[in-house]
């Protein structure tokens, strides 16, 4: 086990456990999704670090990296493409007034 | 050695200062102060991996993220009856439960760190490029199946948010 | 074998004619005793010839039915079908007029199927099955003029009061099989001990409640509903009589604790029937409590050790019984009531029935030379010499006394009131009333052969017992002639019109109480019922009925387990608030407890 | 090696042609065209399936499986996709954008397909992507505010929860420095770190299999969107996760907690689900709900693995039976109403339409002769199999609540009642109840002879 | 000639070829259920003809179903299901000439009719675990929408209840068939019966879910709630079949699976299941006395005298020596099938008299026997059969029981006051419904028509028989017990 290691998980569990409090506390839905961006942060962080201090002689890690990264872009396009769509609907992307459905 | 001082003084700059404007994402009451403090926490992970001598995930990483926010700034703009973008609005619910949702998560994930058992670290990674190139390989070769069916979830991502973003025309906007 | 046959099947085949055919029901019955009659005759002459006649049919796997002639059932057979030929042609005219005479008859016939079933049945099986069809048989035969208010309550009556008895005869049965690996009725009176003892008393038990010992008197009192000619049959020969028949049949087992127990009833019986005899007003209820006071007499013989004693007493008794009740047949045709008060002078006017009449009641008295006076006699002679208990023969004696008291009595009425006219002439009646008293006057001369048949001579008592039982006759007899009986009785009186209290006692410790745990176990279902119910209402309120779905079909007939979960999942339903952050944060508790979980579980493992 | 890999993965590369000549139709703007190629190419992949139905081997490196449970997948999945094609083009038929539908339906099952044969975590995160993404913009479709505020909660979940399986995921890479399945073995003696990744794991294909407590979109997202996009949620993606759970859990140890873990949550799930579909007066809903109650039952399945043979059996039966039956019960909606009393005087109507619908329900309860029966035999003989009789029992007491809820459907259908005249009967509608029909009639006393 | 699948498809498929002709009037729809039935009972009649094996099952038919788990399409009879059989076959093709009556909506009553009788004969002849399952849960479906579609007033309420009743009741059993299949690898039930799979505490929790299943479907207090009001409201042939035959499924699961399959956990429940069942027979038969309505007067008697049978069986695994053994087995089987008849008599009786007064209050009637006597007496035989009247059905089977009762466990011999009660029920309610002083209301009231009349006639027959002659059933089932026992 490594010093490097520790500090690197732990800023990245630092960033999850913020992301986590963005993503319920946040009544907007582009502020929910960059609470997600900050875990997938913390994901990204992990994997990197895990590869440089344990795993460097495979690369899966750096493509989990990859995959990672693609998943973020693509989440967020589409994220945004709903927001537009909330938005055009409802003139808000406010949770809280989205409760028509429920029960 | 003293590269090892070094590059824990910067993981330990960069990371503080990732969690730093983590927390500033959600501490301001403005949505364009939150995406750029989003904008340089991403940027400060980056860094982090150029210390850890993944150069192109850093590279990657940073210039990713910059577009992103960028996008995500003209939305807002567009969006937010909010044009200016400064002015201050409450953003927030149920703070104490997400707060403490936080620290919990971040509780168990420190703990799995701590108590993980994860065993001696490598010293040496290879070069910039030799990672590159086996990268290359591993693209190619053990996860180009994963690696198409990124290519396939890109795609659909597309689709999905042209199909969803564009207005419904003839139905509702004639 | 085909005595046996013809005494069984020709009054069955006569019945299934009858119901079948629905023609001349009166004359089929009657040829059909009539030849149940030679069987009879021919089983007997049989016996006489020292032959032993049985027959066996496959029923049960191991338990076959089997039936069995010896000289003792042959005899009970032999009375039965004598009896049954009289009442049935006495009933040719009692029921000339009556519009269901093909019932009344194919019934009958029937129920002397069952009854010489009942005397020949050579296993337990058979015996048990024909000891309820007789008590269905009567049931319908008292019941048999249904439509008239009350018939249907005492038929009832009748059948539950002996089948509760009854339970005392299957419980033997079953113990006695268990004991004896066999049905075979002769090959399980040899079982002994204390399975014998309580065989035993379950054997009283049921026989009581047959022949209308205490304290199940009542029935017998109540089922006079029935006609007449039924009266006659049920408590000569066949109903009542099965219950004297299963102790003398049973008694070489009986060990002598039963005995007692049976010394007890019957004493008891024949005291206090007795008395409400004593005190009735109505003729042929007392004629009733008669009866059973004259089954007392039979248990007491039992008791003292004399089953042959009882057996003449039986026979003697059916043939006097019989031509009593069809006396009081005739007067009833007249007077359209049995009540005292209505019969008043009835025998005036019918003097030749009246003779008839008068003739059974004196034998019945225990006056000699008549039947009854030996079979009385054998009786206190035995009960004289039981080593058993002193107080058998002072009980018989007091029965005694008793019955030609209530005799005296009944005459007495009979004769005093003011004679009315008769109606027209009954030959019929007259026929079968006179064959009967005849028999009931010299039946007593063919005891003393019976006697030597059945191997069993009852021995010679002291002197004075012959006058002694004289005494009794004469006197009670004079007393009830001339006393009325709220004299006689004095404070006994009032008791003994409401039967000692001993039918309410037993209704109050029996009927009631099951009657209240139905009531109880109903009350117990509709509770449980409504507590359902209840509950999935309170399920309801609950759930605060947020939405009326009452319009649905449905929601009329959801069960109730449905109705009491509905609040559950309408509480669930408010976690279901539409609410993100809400949700999102029930399942960050929920992952929370997921890593709890994952943490706890490998550590117990 | 790489020919050999491919011609395993024919399926899938057809399907993939499939998708593309699918959005070339679309920008043709001729729908029809793109609805019939897409049969065509489901049909295809289907057939070409059956040649590696016995292989059991794996594709690039043990990333891709190529086994039992994958080809039977693809035997339920892509049928079930057909059928759901069905329902749309008698939904959405003649609509705007209606080939985009088509496609991204494809695409979704694609993604199910990755799901169900995943022997790596990163194919499970891309699968969990992309039939996300894919889902949201199906749902979002109608673009009202209903459709669209689902689409926001669905999507809000799936972040969430993906992110969160995503980062939990890493510590399993951290432990083992691989990515592969097969290689969790490693992990042994490791406790915190498997519950890190088995946390997440459960999390985001719970998330996917409509589990509580991660179940919240589930009713909103199917009354926001089409009825047929909400039928095709409710079986090709759920099944999708439970393929993949499979996959990744039946190389872990059972001691690792796993079996209770998500032995609670199914009888958490089932039981949750009954009850607030019992009190439901919207038709979609309730269904919802209780599709969130046969994803417990599904689950039984899985809480077995490892532990009885029986266990893989019984999920691929009862994931077929519920496919038929579901989408069935969905199709007679789509024909009848999305409200509880359009139910009223439906089968005296419409007496084939209503006795389908009964049969549907039926099977979902678990009666037999029915495929839904024989289904719920193997899960609770899997269950009881693995030592987990009072998984079994609980499993079998919300039958009992099952029936309940469904009763409420099947009693008012054939009460008396004026309401239903003549309707229009669409035929690709009557195709797929009839298909469907066949299926849980006929599966449910039939099956057994073809199975091995 | 394989007549067992047969007699039990040939309804299945009439109801289907029913269902399947375009227009369909209601005469053909009752010719088709009669001359289905009538086959079917007739086929029952020749498998009877054919006879049993002492040693086992006889006339066996298989077919594979599901090799890969070891289920099939297995179908055989023996001393106990063959009596069974043949009532199921009689009640069915009685239950259809009375049910000619029946206008609203016949073709599907039919259809129902013959999909019930299918089930019927499947659960008694399956000898494969999962088979008889199907057939048994198949039978409750039938029955709900017999109750729900042609019941009296409060029909979806009670047909609600004893279909989740019923169901609650019989899930577990599916349980303890699972556990017996993990236990062996086959659903046979032969091998289930040659080596019982399950030993030990697994043997035990088998058992307990078997008996509660059995003991709803008997029913067994306390489980027997939704037996009055099912019956109550259920159409006359509904009620003939649900106590005529559905019942038996109770007690001859019991024979069949808790007695030979679990032997050794069954021995050991028994005191208990004896307990129960004297309970439920004096409880059934105080419960009948207090009703009012004479169906569910009816229908509590049947609790009563299931009550017997249950004791009968637990006997049979109490005792020790194989004579008594049998005996009780043969007591309890037989017992099954003359309350089939008996019952089934009286339910059709009752049906009559609502059909003709709309009402099944005692209160309401009075004096009948002059008005209608063919009903009266009709009444009034199967009243005193249902009693224990000796020559009438009951009495062998009841005679038997408690005398193996009385030789092994004496107190058990309690449930004797049940004849007590019940003869004072029922004749209470010949009392106040055929005697007495007639009630002008029903002046018109007509007697029975012919078909009723043959209904009647054949069950009375078939009472006397049994009563007189036991040994016609009673040979058969005395040879399969005791191979069973010995």
């Amino acid at each position: 086990m490594t010093f490097e290691l520790v500090i690197v998980l732990a800023m990245a569990a630092a960033l999850f456990g913020i992301g986590i409090y963005g993503a319920l506390s946040q009544t907007n839905l582009v502020m929910i999704m960059m609470g997600v961006e900050l875990i997938l942060a913390a994901a990204l962080l992990n994997l990197v670090a895990f590869w440089r201090y344990l795993h460097p002689e495979t690369m899966a890690g750096q493509m989990f990296v990859l995959i990672v990264m693609t998943v973020m872009a693509v989440e967020m396009a589409v994220g945004f493409g709903i927001a537009v769509a909330r938005f055009r609907a409802r003139g808000s992307v406010e949770v809280e007034e989205a409760r028509e459905l429920r029960g | 050695m003293s590269g090892s001082a070094a590059e824990t003084l910067f993981l330990v700059f960069f990371g503080a200062a990732a969690v730093w404007f983590g927390i500033v994402v959600f501490r301001t009451h403005s949505m364009v102060r939150s995406a750029i403090a989003l904008l340089f926490a991403q940027t400060a992970v980056g860094a982090m991996f150029l210390v850890m001598q993944a150069e192109f995930l850093g590279v990657l990483q940073i210039m990713m993220m910059a577009s992103e926010m960028s996008i995500m700034a003209i939305f807002m703009v567009m969006f937010m009856m909010d044009p200016g973008g400064l002015g201050a609005m409450e953003m927030t619910h149920q703070k104490r439960l997400s707060l403490k949702a936080g620290g919990a998560g971040f509780a168990f994930a420190l703990g799995v760190i701590l108590l993980g058992g994860w065993g001696p670290a490598a010293q040496e990674v290879p070069a910039a490029a030799a990672q590159t190139a086996a990268l290359g390989r591993e693209l190619l070769g053990r996860s180009m199946f994963v690696f198409e069916s990124a290519g396939l979830t890109i795609l659909t991502a597309m689709i999905a948010a042209t199909m969803v973003a564009i207005a419904p025309q003839g139905e509702k906007e004639g | 074998m085909i005595w046996l046959a013809l005494t069984l099947l020709a009054p069955f085949g006569a019945g299934v004619a009858i119901l079948a055919l629905r023609r001349a029901p009166a004359a089929v019955a009657i040829a059909g005793a009539a030849l149940g009659l030679a069987g009879a005759l021919g089983l007997f002459a049989s016996m006489t010839r020292g032959e032993r006649i049985g027959a066996g049919l496959p029923f049960l796997p191991d338990f076959p039915i089997s039936l069995e002639a010896t000289p003792l059932t042959a005899t009970l057979a032999l009375l039965v079908a004598t009896v049954t030929t009289a009442v049935l042609i006495h009933a040719a005219g009692y029921m000339a007029r009556d519009p269901e005479r093909v019932r009344f008859f194919g019934t009958m016939a029937l129920f002397v199927a069952a009854m010489e079933l009942l005397v020949l049945a050579g296993d337990w099986i058979t015996l048990l099955a024909a000891w309820e069809m007789i008590g269905f048989s009567s049931y319908l035969l008292i019941g048999f003029w249904h439509g008239r208010p009350g018939v249907a309550g005492a038929a009832l009556r009748a059948f539950l009061y002996t089948r509760s008895a009854d339970l005392g005869l299957y419980l033997a049965v079953f113990l006695l099989i268990g004991r004896a690996g066999t049905s075979d009725i002769a090959a399980t009176l040899d079982v002994t001990g204390t399975p014998a003892l309580i065989a035993g008393l379950l054997l009283l038990v049921a026989a009581a409640g047959k022949s209308a010992q205490l304290p199940f008197q009542e029935w017998l009192l109540r089922a006079m509903a029935g006609p007449t000619p039924v009266s006659a049959l049920l408590h000569s020969a066949t109903l009542v009589a099965a219950g004297a028949i299963l102790l003398i049949r049973t008694a070489p087992m009986l060990p002598e604790g039963v005995l007692v127990a049976v010394g007890l009833v019957g004493g008891a019986t024949a005291v206090v029937t007795g008395l409400m005899a004593l005190a009735e007003r109505d003729l042929k209820r007392l004629l009733a409590a008669s009866t059973a006071s004259q089954y007392g007499f039979m248990l007491i013989a039992i008791a003292a050790g004399a089953p042959v004693a009882a057996l003449l007493h039986l026979i003697a008794h059916a043939a006097i019984k019989s031509a009593l009740f069809l006396g009081a047949g005739v007067f009833q045709h007249d007077r359209e009531s049995t009540a005292l008060e209505a019969l008043a002078g009835a025998g005036r006017a019918r003097p030749g029935i009246f003779a008839g009449f008068a003739l059974a009641a004196l034998a019945l008295a225990g006056l000699p030379p008549m039947a009854a006076w030996f079979s009385k006699e054998a009786i206190l002679t035995a009960s004289w010499a039981s080593p058993l208990a002193p107080w058998l023969m002072p009980s018989a004696l007091a029965g005694a006394l008793i019955s030609a008291a209530y005799m005296g009595r009944a005459l007495r009425v009979l004769w005093a009131g003011s004679a009315e006219r008769a109606k027209a002439p009954v030959p019929f009646m007259a026929a079968g009333l006179w064959g009967l008293a005849a028999l009931a006057a010299t039946l007593g001369a063919a005891f003393g052969p019976l006697e030597a048949l059945l191997g069993a001579a009852i021995a010679e008592g002291p002197r004075f017992l012959p006058l002694l039982g004289l005494a009794a006759a004469a006197g009670g007899l004079v007393l009830g002639w001339t006393l009325p009986p709220d004299r006689l009785l004095g404070p006994l009186f009032r008791q003994a019109e409401t039967g000692f209290g001993i039918a309410r006692a037993l209704e109050a410790l029996s009927t009631r109480p099951v009657l209240a745990l139905a009531e109880a176990v109903e009350r117990l279902e509709t509770a449980v019922l409504s507590g359902i119910l209840a509950s999935g209402r309170a399920g309801l309120a609950l759930a605060g009925a947020a939405r009326r779905i009452d319009r649905d079909a449905i929601d009329g007939a959801i069960f109730a387990l449905v109705d009491r979960l509905w609040g559950f999942g309408q509480r669930l339903r408010r976690l279901q608030s539409g609410l993100i952050h809400r949700e999102l944060a029930l399942s960050m508790i929920g992952i929370a407890l997921l890593v709890a979980v994952l943490l706890i579980a490998p550590l117990s493992s | 090696m790489m020919g050999r890999d491919l011609s395993f993965l024919l399926p899938e590369l057809v399907l993939v042609g499939t998708a593309m000549l699918m959005i070339v139709a679309e920008m043709l703007r001729a729908a029809r065209l793109g609805l019939a190629i897409g049969l065509a190419g489901l049909a295809t992949a289907t057939l070409l399936t059956l040649p590696v139905l016995d292989a059991d081997t794996t594709v690039f490196s043990g990333t891709y499986r190529i086994d039992a449970l994958s080809g039977w997948a693809k035997l339920i999945l892509l049928p079930g996709t057909a059928l759901a094609l069905l329902m749309v083009r008698a939904e959405i038929g003649g609509r705007l954008r209606e080939g985009s539908v088509h496609a991204l339906i494809v695409l979704v099952t694609l993604g199910a397909l990755m799901l169900s044969g995943a022997g790596d975590m990163m194919l499970v995160v891309l699968g969990v992507v992309l039939t996300g993404l894919g889902s949201f913009a199906l749902v979002a479709w109608p673009r009202d505010d209903a459709a669209t505020e689902a689409a926001m909660k669905f999507l809000i979940f799936g972040a969430v929860t993906g992110a969160v399986m995503i980062y939990g995921l890493t510590f399993w890479f951290g432990g083992t420095g691989s990515t592969l399945f097969a290689d969790l073995g490693r992990l042994t003696g490791r406790p915190l770190v498997l519950a890190a990744g088995l946390t997440a794991l459960i999390v985001g294909l719970g998330y996917k299999g409509a589990l509580v407590p991660f179940h919240f979109w589930v009713p909103d997202a199917y009354q926001g969107a089409p009825v047929s996009i909400a039928a095709y949620l409710s079986v090709i993606t759920k099944a999708a996760a439970f393929f993949a759970l499979a996959q990744a859990l039946r190389d872990l140890p059972r001691e690792a907690g796993w079996p209770l873990a998500l032995g609670l949550i199914a009888a958490a799930t089932m039981t949750f689900g009954y009850l607030a579909a019992l009190v439901q007066s919207n038709l979609v809903r309730l269904l919802a709900y209780s599709s969130i109650a046969q994803s417990g039952y599904l689950l039984l399945a899985v809480v077995a693995l490892g532990a009885s043979e029986l266990a893989l059996p019984a999920l691929l039966v009862f994931a077929a039976a519920y496919v038929a039956m579901n989408l069935g019960a969905f199709a007679v909606v789509l024909l009848a109403g999305r409200e509880l009393s359009d139910l009223e005087g439906f089968g005296r109507a419409h007496p084939w339409v209503g006795l389908s619908m009964a049969v549907f329900l039926f099977s979902l309860t678990g009666i037999p002769p029915l495929f839904g029966f024989v289904g719920k035999l193997g899960l609770f003989a899997a269950a009881i199999d693995a030592g987990h009789l009072w998984l079994a029992v609980i499993g079998i007491l919300n039958s009992v609540l099952g029936l309940g809820v469904y009763l409420r459907l099947v009693v008012p259908m054939f009460a008396a009642s004026e309401r239903h005249g003549a309707m229009p009967m669409p035929a690709p509608l009557l195709t797929v109840i009839a298909l469907t029909l066949a299926v849980t009639l006929s599966f449910g006393m039939v099956t057994g002879l073809f199975l091995r | 000639m394989p007549l067992l699948t047969i007699a039990t498809l040939l309804p299945l498929v009439a109801g289907l070829g029913l269902m399947a002709l375009p227009a369909r009037s209601n005469g053909m729809a009752h010719a088709v259920s009669i001359s289905a039935t009538g086959a079917t009972f007739l086929l029952a009649l020749a498998i009877w003809a054919r006879g049993t094996d002492p040693g086992g099952f006889a006339q066996l038919e298989e077919a594979a179903w599901i090799p890969a788990i070891g289920a099939a399409w297995r179908l055989g009879v023996d001393g106990l299901s063959l009596p069974l059989v043949l009532l199921t076959g009689l009640l069915f093709f009685l239950s259809a000439i009375y049910s000619v009556r029946i206008t609203e909506r016949p073709a599907t009553y039919v259809v129902l009719m013959l999909l019930l009788e299918t089930a019927s004969l499947g659960t008694f002849m399956a000898l494969d675990g999962l088979l008889f399952y199907v057939f048994f849960e198949v039978s409750l479906v039938g029955m709900y929408f017999m109750i729900a579609g042609w019941g009296h007033e409060d029909r979806q309420r009670a047909a609600l209840m004893f279909f989740l009743y019923t169901l609650l009741g019989s899930l577990p059993l599916l349980l303890a068939i699972i556990g017996l299949y993990l236990g062996s690898g086959t659903f046979d039930m032969r091998a289930w019966t040659q080596a019982p799979p399950l030993t030990g505490p697994a043997a035990m929790l088998a058992l307990v879910a078997m008996l509660f299943t059995f003991a709803v479907k008997t029913p067994v207090l306390p489980f027997h709630t939704w037996l009055p009001a099912a019956h109550v409201q259920a159409p006359t042939a509904g009620s003939v079949i649900l106590a005529g035959v559905m019942l038996k499924f109770g007690t001859y699961g019991l024979v069949r699976f808790s007695f030979e399959m679990l032997p050794d956990a069954f021995a050991a429940a028994a005191p208990a299941v004896l307990a129960f069942g004297v309970v439920s027979a004096i409880y059934g038969a105080l419960a009948a006395l207090a009703q009012s309505d004479l169906k569910k007067m009816i229908a509590y008697t049947s609790v009563n005298h299931m009550g017997y049978v249950v004791i009968g069986v637990a006997v049979a695994a109490l005792a020790t020596g194989p004579l008594v053994r049998a005996t009780a087995l043969d007591g309890a089987t037989l017992q099954m099938v003359s309350h089939g008849v008996v019952t089934g008599a009286l339910f059709f009786l009752v049906g009559m008299l609502q059909d003709r007064a709309h009402s099944r209050a005692m209160g309401d009637f009075g004096g009948l026997l002059g008005r209608v006597p063919w009903l009266g007496w009709g009444f009034i035989v199967a009243a005193f059969a249902s009693l224990g009247l000796p020559g009438l059905a009951h009495f062998p089977a009841e005679f038997q029981i408690f005398l193996a009762t009385f030789g092994t466990r004496p107190w058990g011999t309690v449930a004797l006051v049940g004849i007590v009660v019940t003869a004072a029920l029922y004749l209470r309610a010949i009392a106040a419904v055929f005697l007495g002083p007639a009630n002008d209301r029903w002046a018109a009231m007509p007697d029975l028509d012919r078909h009723e009349r043959l209904v009647i006639g054949l069950l009375l027959a078939l009472i006397v028989l049994i009563g007189v002659m036991p040994g016609v059933m009673l040979d058969m089932i005395h040879r399969t017990m005791s191979g069973l026992v010995g």
